[in-house]
């Protein structure tokens, strides 16, 4: 059963159309990867997703009921956490003020839902470099950290699913490891799904179940991950590696 | 910040704000000229009606107490219009708002003067907006009549033929209040707290000739800033027992109020223009409960006074101010302010009422030269209109407020001028009102 | 000695209604980075509430209560009606259209109550304190002044610092899209930061009318020094409008006490150059300014 | 006439003489439009009566000081509450260099009072360039406070409250023909005074228009829009900033001169924070960089508050509440243009033409365009 299906969206800038008619299913518990050049239409799907931005056409539904158009600010209480572009990290705030503000998503959520990080000490266990620095405003974390603390904030307002824009972004390629096996972790273990859109096609198709591949706002390809892997056309074409 | 302007969102909304701006464009360009033309030779008098004007803060800053002169005009000349008029014609009076701000001044005194085409301007308020339109007055040949100033720049035949003043000036106020002190108080102390303009250096200038060597202090304060903490510490550290305030009636309860925080209690002797008993008195009169139990607030402050105050009950005048307004005011009580508006009026009309059926612009200023020493007005001391002097009341007493409300004279009427004349003893019997209240011609 | 601690206490006492008008120009400036030029007539608004409250009998803590939810209601409305709707466009025309407000507020204020002056009593005296043979410019008004701004000010501190809907409204404030992907309603809150700033105003408009008098542009010459004061604080931190209003009170007493009053304007403008110069974004400016 | 300075200047055809052509089509352009408004004007003040006069003179300075901070804050994105207090100094150069007996020609005395403003501009121009938007709203709103309390505290020189009288000159024998000759009236000097300011209008007008499509106007609007990348591209930012703030000042002397001698007056109440104020909201209602909004919105600020007051004293109002209905209205307007038309009414106006244009090349058959 899908968490998410998007049928043919379309979002349009102006005269430019970043989304034509797309079609995304995400199933529960897995890993659905985005991948594309920059400017495919990647980040406005997730934008479009959260409700930044309004469709001009097509419908969003997530766990069966219509969020097309609804208010961002609605979608973290219906179980959708999104980490943005660029993180999303609020600098002037404290790590632990950023992450209270994550658990207030929680609020609203049914306490029965299978959640891997329920409470502040959970998050500080599941990243113990956020537990030492608590106090400290989040501008002084580094980028690896900063991802780290965006997703526990996500986290905590235990989510369903999980839209994450880009993590890997000016990360070094050991610490994108670290933080992909982390996620892959998460969705065996608590069975959350995660909506994926990546650049770094390799490393995010290494731990997606199913890959979807945009370009110019269309999707040209919905495969499994391990069929996306090894042809090479496909990969050469649109992937890049 | 500001950045190219976003495409309205609600791009289906009709331009009504263009709409608007564009239509006052229009109206305006073709507003062409609509004056109904004088019947005589002069503009605004005609055989039934004689229509003046002037100009008035009745709106910003400057608006408590002075907006309410005009009414006092409005209510006599109404007064005077039901019982006949002058010479069977009707007054109308109009009041233009110029927010004490000089350049409003010159457009509505325009509009007065070019547009609703007036016989006269009467009671312009206040000396720098007023500055700025006496040159156009007096070329253009309008009376500018009791100008509501004390200043001294009205007294000015030669260049301003056309522009008589009303008031005392203050620096004759200044002489009468120093010949007191010098006489009353030779040992006192005494602090100066002057409005930074003219009233302030006029007053204190009177004031030096008559108390120059008992001055031990002198500080001012600008109109519009309301923190005069600082000053009234001065002159408490200068040891002043007498202070002498040359301010508008706000200041004067302000000065009241910041000497009650600082308990400092000189004896007090306070310009006419700011020692409105009757609102200086209700506006402190709440703080009173804390310090002054019973009586006034302001009693023993001394003061002068140039014709009777509003407090003054039993005064014939005062009975006729109280009836011409309980019949044609706006039902608020009776102030100093409408008291000063009527006594304008009066003269207006005694002008017009002496200029004869066939009066015009060139007669009235005429009156005013050869008749206006001898106006039978509610001031104790004469005007000092005459051909080459068109300064207005020459003289005051010096009165100080009691505990009931009410004044006691502390000198007989005494008339002086500005520079070096001498104070005298004015021994004249003050003027009563006419029966009917109207001047007669 | 007795004339520099009074006026050192003049100032202070002028300086604490400076800080607490410029707290509520900075409560807004925060969340929507335009400074209300309509503060000052919404406060004087409120304050002729309050005494028409008490000309009906009620005690000055009812008329003052009344005023400061006057004050809320006012700023939760306005920004609904006005402020909201010009969301997303030039952040000019916002600041024209609160100088409309502020014209017409004033108009409609003499309009309604009349242009004359009229006497706001105090709930304390109004006599200053004798200590031995030192007149002290204090009074027990002053005092009254002075903790209420002060608990104004804790008050505020705690609610950012310490409560769930301080953190929102400061997470609202440094980035409001994220705050709505974290659930937060950034329009409610919007509104609720004018509501607010309109009751700081409020608080403002009351304690410069409290043993004194007022009259429909009481509060003009505030609006300047209000502004003034918040820039030189920093314009986005409550600490800073405190600060600035202190130091440019304190300044204006200084420089009207010894230098002349006429110098007290060009002295204000003075002190916010030599800041501005010192650190283009005011003393506690938190954010710098975001080039890139 | 959309005069709108802020659209993009069209493409140069290839080849250095279109550059010449181009300039030359600039100059060209402008001179036509500023001869349109002169004669315009001089129609305009021929067929009213000598009030509208007073009215339309009123207008010329409001309007020159407006185009200037159109082009500061339109031009340039440069937001100044201080542009009053900037007016005020060249009203009172004005003021006082008529106050002689014999004095020096209008044309001088203007010239002398748009360098004395442009010099003050300068140095505040300096302390702007440091600063944005609201922390330099700020700073400018300090100076418009201070400054009318440097002709307090001097009082020497600029006479303190009371201010410094102007004496309207008598108007030159050539212009008494002249007036007779178009229209046969008798020639006053407040007439001459109006057609003073319409001539100081139309002057400020023709450079204007050469300044929006001008190598500086560009610039301007590069460092308005796209600060970090007009700063890449050479751009010096602060020198920009600072010439933006000169130019502005320039006008506002100017416009000082001119209300110097409408107004007969320099005093420091009639450049309160509320002038400063009144030109912002006359920029921004007439539509932010646009010459006609300057135009637009002055002729609101000069026109708007005398009409509500004359139908409220037709409506019966007593006077004193006529005078407080106008404030109200202007309040009133100023809210529902911004709410009704963000862009003012320029701005609101080309914005319509735009999608009408736009909306006609939709329907017209698909061109060959991407």
């Amino acid at each position: 059963m899908s968490v998410l299906e998007i049928k043919n969206l379309t979002t349009t800038y102006g005269p430019v159309k970043a989304l034509d008619s797309v079609d995304v299913a995400v199933e529960t518990g897995q890993i659905t990867a985005v991948l594309g050049a920059n400017g495919a239409g990647k980040t406005s799907l997730l934008r479009t997703v959260s409700g930044l931005v309004k469709p001009t056409a097509g419908t969003i539904t997530l766990d069966g009921t219509d969020i097309t158009g609804k208010p961002t600010e609605s979608m973290v209480h219906r179980g959708m956490a999104h980490v943005p572009e660029g993180r999303g990290v609020i600098a002037e705030l404290t790590i632990e003020e950023n992450l209270r503000l994550g658990m207030r998503g929680a609020a609203k959520r049914p306490t029965d839902t299978p959640a891997p990080v329920r409470t502040l000490d959970d998050a500080y266990q599941l990243f113990p470099v956020l537990g030492d620095r608590r106090n400290a405003q989040a501008h002084t974390l580094s980028g690896g950290e900063r991802q780290m603390l965006v997703i526990a904030r996500a986290l905590l307002a235990r989510p369903t699913l999980l839209l994450l824009d880009e993590p890997s972004l000016g990360l070094a390629p050991r610490i994108v490891a670290q933080i992909f096996n982390l996620v892959r972790a998460l969705v065996n273990d608590s069975g959350l799904t995660v909506l994926l859109v990546e650049q770094n096609a390799r490393s995010a198709l290494s731990i997606a179940h199913t890959g979807v591949v945009l370009n110019l706002g269309k999707v040209v390809v919905t495969e499994s991950a391990e069929v996306l892997q090894n042809d090479a056309t496909l990969r050469h074409s649109y992937l890049g590696f | 910040m500001a950045h190219q302007p976003t495409p309205a969102r609600r791009s289906r909304r009709l331009a009504l704000g263009a709409a608007l701006a564009a239509s006052a464009l229009v109206v305006a360009a073709c507003g062409g000229g609509d004056g109904d033309g004088g019947g005589g030779s002069d503009p605004g008098i005609t055989d039934e009606s004689i229509k003046i004007g002037g100009h008035f803060p009745l709106t910003g800053v400057a608006a408590p107490g002075y907006s309410e002169i005009p009414l006092g005009h409005k209510a006599y000349y109404d007064f005077v219009n039901a019982n006949g008029g002058v010479h069977d014609r009707e007054i109308e009076f109009i009041a233009k708002d110029d927010g004490y701000n000089p350049a409003k001044t010159t457009e509505v005194v325009n509009e007065l003067v070019l547009k609703d085409e007036v016989f006269a301007i009467v009671g312009g308020l206040g000396t720098p907006t007023h500055q700025a339109v006496t040159n156009f007055l007096n070329s253009e040949g309008v009376p500018d009549l009791t100008v509501s100033s004390g200043s001294i720049l009205w007294d000015n035949p030669e260049e301003l033929p056309m522009t008589f003043g009303w008031q005392p000036d203050y620096e004759s106020e200044g002489k009468i209040l120093g010949q007191y002190i010098a006489e009353n108080m030779p040992d006192a102390k005494v602090g100066i707290f002057g409005q930074d303009d003219e009233l302030g250096e006029d007053g204190a200038k009177g004031l030096k000739q008559y108390v120059e060597d008992q001055i031990v202090a002198e500080v001012t304060y600008v109109p519009g800033n309301t923190d005069i903490g600082p000053q009234i510490a001065e002159l408490q550290k200068s040891g002043a027992d007498v202070v002498v305030g040359f301010n508008v009636p706000s200041y004067t309860a302000l000065s009241q109020l910041v000497s009650l925080k600082l308990n400092y209690k000189p004896e007090w002797l306070v310009s006419n223009v700011g020692s409105d008993a009757g609102l200086v008195g209700s506006l402190l009169e709440k703080f009173s409960e804390g310090a002054v139990k019973g009586s006034s607030p302001l009693t023993g402050l001394y003061t002068t006074a140039y014709m009777p105050q509003s407090t003054e009950a039993d005064d014939p005048w005062i009975q006729l101010w109280q009836k011409v307004w309980d019949e044609y005011g706006d039902g608020s009580p009776l102030t100093n302010y409408k008291v000063y508006g009527m006594a304008e009026a009066y003269t207006i009309v005694e002008a017009m009422m002496k200029s004869g059926e066939d009066m015009s612009r060139e007669s009235i200023v005429d009156t005013f030269e050869q008749d206006g020493g001898d106006f039978t007005g509610p001031n104790y001391v004469p005007f000092r209109y005459s051909e080459d002097r068109h300064a207005g009341i020459g003289g005051m007493k010096v009165v100080q407020l009691q505990a009931d409300g009410t004044t006691a004279d502390k000198t007989p009427v005494l008339k002086t001028d500005v520079g070096d004349a001498e104070i005298e003893e004015f021994t004249d019997s003050a003027n009563t009102p006419p029966e009917s209240g109207i001047p007669s011609d | 000695m007795q004339h520099f601690i009074n006026v050192l206490l003049n100032g202070i006492t002028q300086g604490i209604v400076i800080a607490a008008f410029a707290l509520a120009l900075v409560l807004i400036f925060r969340s929507t980075r335009i400074v209300n030029f309509a503060q000052g007539s919404q406060a004087m608004f409120t304050t002729y509430i309050a005494l028409t409250l008490m000309n009906n009998d009620f005690p000055y803590w009812v008329a003052f209560l009344g005023a400061l939810a006057a004050g809320f209601i006012i700023g939760a409305v306005l920004e609904r009606v006005v402020i909201r709707p010009l969301e997303g466009g030039m952040e000019l025309n916002i600041v024209i259209a609160t100088l409309g407000l502020y014209v017409a507020i004033q108009a409609l204020a003499a309009i309604l109550f009349g242009s004359d002056y009229k006497s706001f009593s105090s709930p304390v005296g109004v006599q200053g304190f004798q200590v031995g043979d030192l007149n002290l410019a204090l009074t027990p008004t002053s005092i009254f002044v002075i903790c209420t701004v002060g608990v104004v000010v804790v008050g505020l501190t705690l609610l950012f610092q310490k409560t769930q809907l301080g953190l929102t409204m400061r997470a609202a404030a440094f980035d409001g899209e994220v705050s709505r992907i974290l659930g937060v309603r950034v329009s409610h809150l919007l509104t609720f930061g004018w509501a607010l700033a309109g009751l700081v105003g409020s608080v403002a408009g009351i304690l410069v009318a409290t043993g004194s008098f007022i009259y429909p542009s009481y509060m003009e010459s505030l609006i300047a020094f209000g502004f003034i004061a918040a820039v030189i604080g920093g314009l986005d931190s409550p600490i800073g409008a405190v600060v600035g209003g202190l130091i440019l009170g304190i300044v204006n007493s200084l420089v009207s006490g010894y230098l002349a009053p006429g110098l007290v304007t060009i002295g204000a403008f003075v002190v916010l150059i030599a800041v501005l110069l010192l650190k283009p974004g005011g003393l506690f400016s938190s954010t710098q300014a975001r080039r890139v | 006439m959309s005069t709108d300075i802020t659209t993009a200047v069209p493409a140069p055809p290839a080849g250095p003489s279109a550059m010449q052509r181009l300039l030359g089509l600039n100059l060209v352009r402008s001179l036509l439009v500023s001869l349109g408004v002169l004669v315009v004007g001089v129609l305009l003040l021929e067929s009213t009566d000598a009030y509208t006069n007073t009215q339309l003179s009123s207008l010329t300075y409001f309007t020159i000081a407006a185009i200037g901070l159109t082009a500061l804050t339109g031009l340039n994105g440069q937001i100044s509450l201080g542009h009053g207090a900037l007016m005020a100094v060249g009203a009172y150069t004005t003021a006082l260099m008529l106050d002689t007996d014999s004095p020096l020609p209008f044309p001088v005395i203007a010239l002398a009072a748009i360098v004395m403003t442009s010099l003050v501009g300068f140095v505040v121009g300096i302390g702007a360039a440091r600063l944005h938007g609201p922390y330099l709203a700020g700073a400018t709103l300090a100076f418009a406070v201070a400054l009318p309390s440097v002709a307090l505290y001097f009082k020497g020189t600029f006479n303190g409250e009371a201010g410094l009288t102007v004496i309207s000159p008598r108007p030159p024998e050539w212009f008494v023909s002249f007036i007779d000759a178009v229209s046969g009236e008798f020639a006053t000097s407040s007439k001459y005074v109006a057609y003073l300011g319409l001539f100081c209008l139309v002057i400020a007008l023709f450079f204007a228009l050469n300044l929006g499509r001008s190598k500086i106007g560009r610039h301007w609007r590069a460092v308005r829009d796209q600060e970090v990348a007009a700063e890449i591209a050479g751009i010096n930012l602060g020198r920009t900033r600072v010439q933006a703030f000169v130019i502005s000042a320039a006008y506002a002397g100017l416009a000082g001169a001119v209300m110097a001698m409408v107004v007969r007056l320099a005093a420091p109440t009639v450049f309160t924070l509320v002038l400063s104020l009144s030109l912002l909201t006359a920029v921004v209602i007439g539509g932010l960089g646009s010459i006609t909004g300057a135009f637009i919105g002055s002729a609101v600020l000069v026109f708007l508050p005398p009409l509500v007051t004359d139908l409220s004293t037709d409506a019966k109002l007593s006077d004193t509440q006529a005078a407080q209905m106008s404030p109200l209205i202007y309040g009133i307007v100023l809210v529902l243009v911004m709410l009704l038309a963000p862009g003012g009414v320029m701005g609101t106006l080309s914005m319509a033409w735009r999608r009408r244009r736009a909306r006609r090349q939709l329907t017209a058959t698909p061109t060959k365009k991407g």
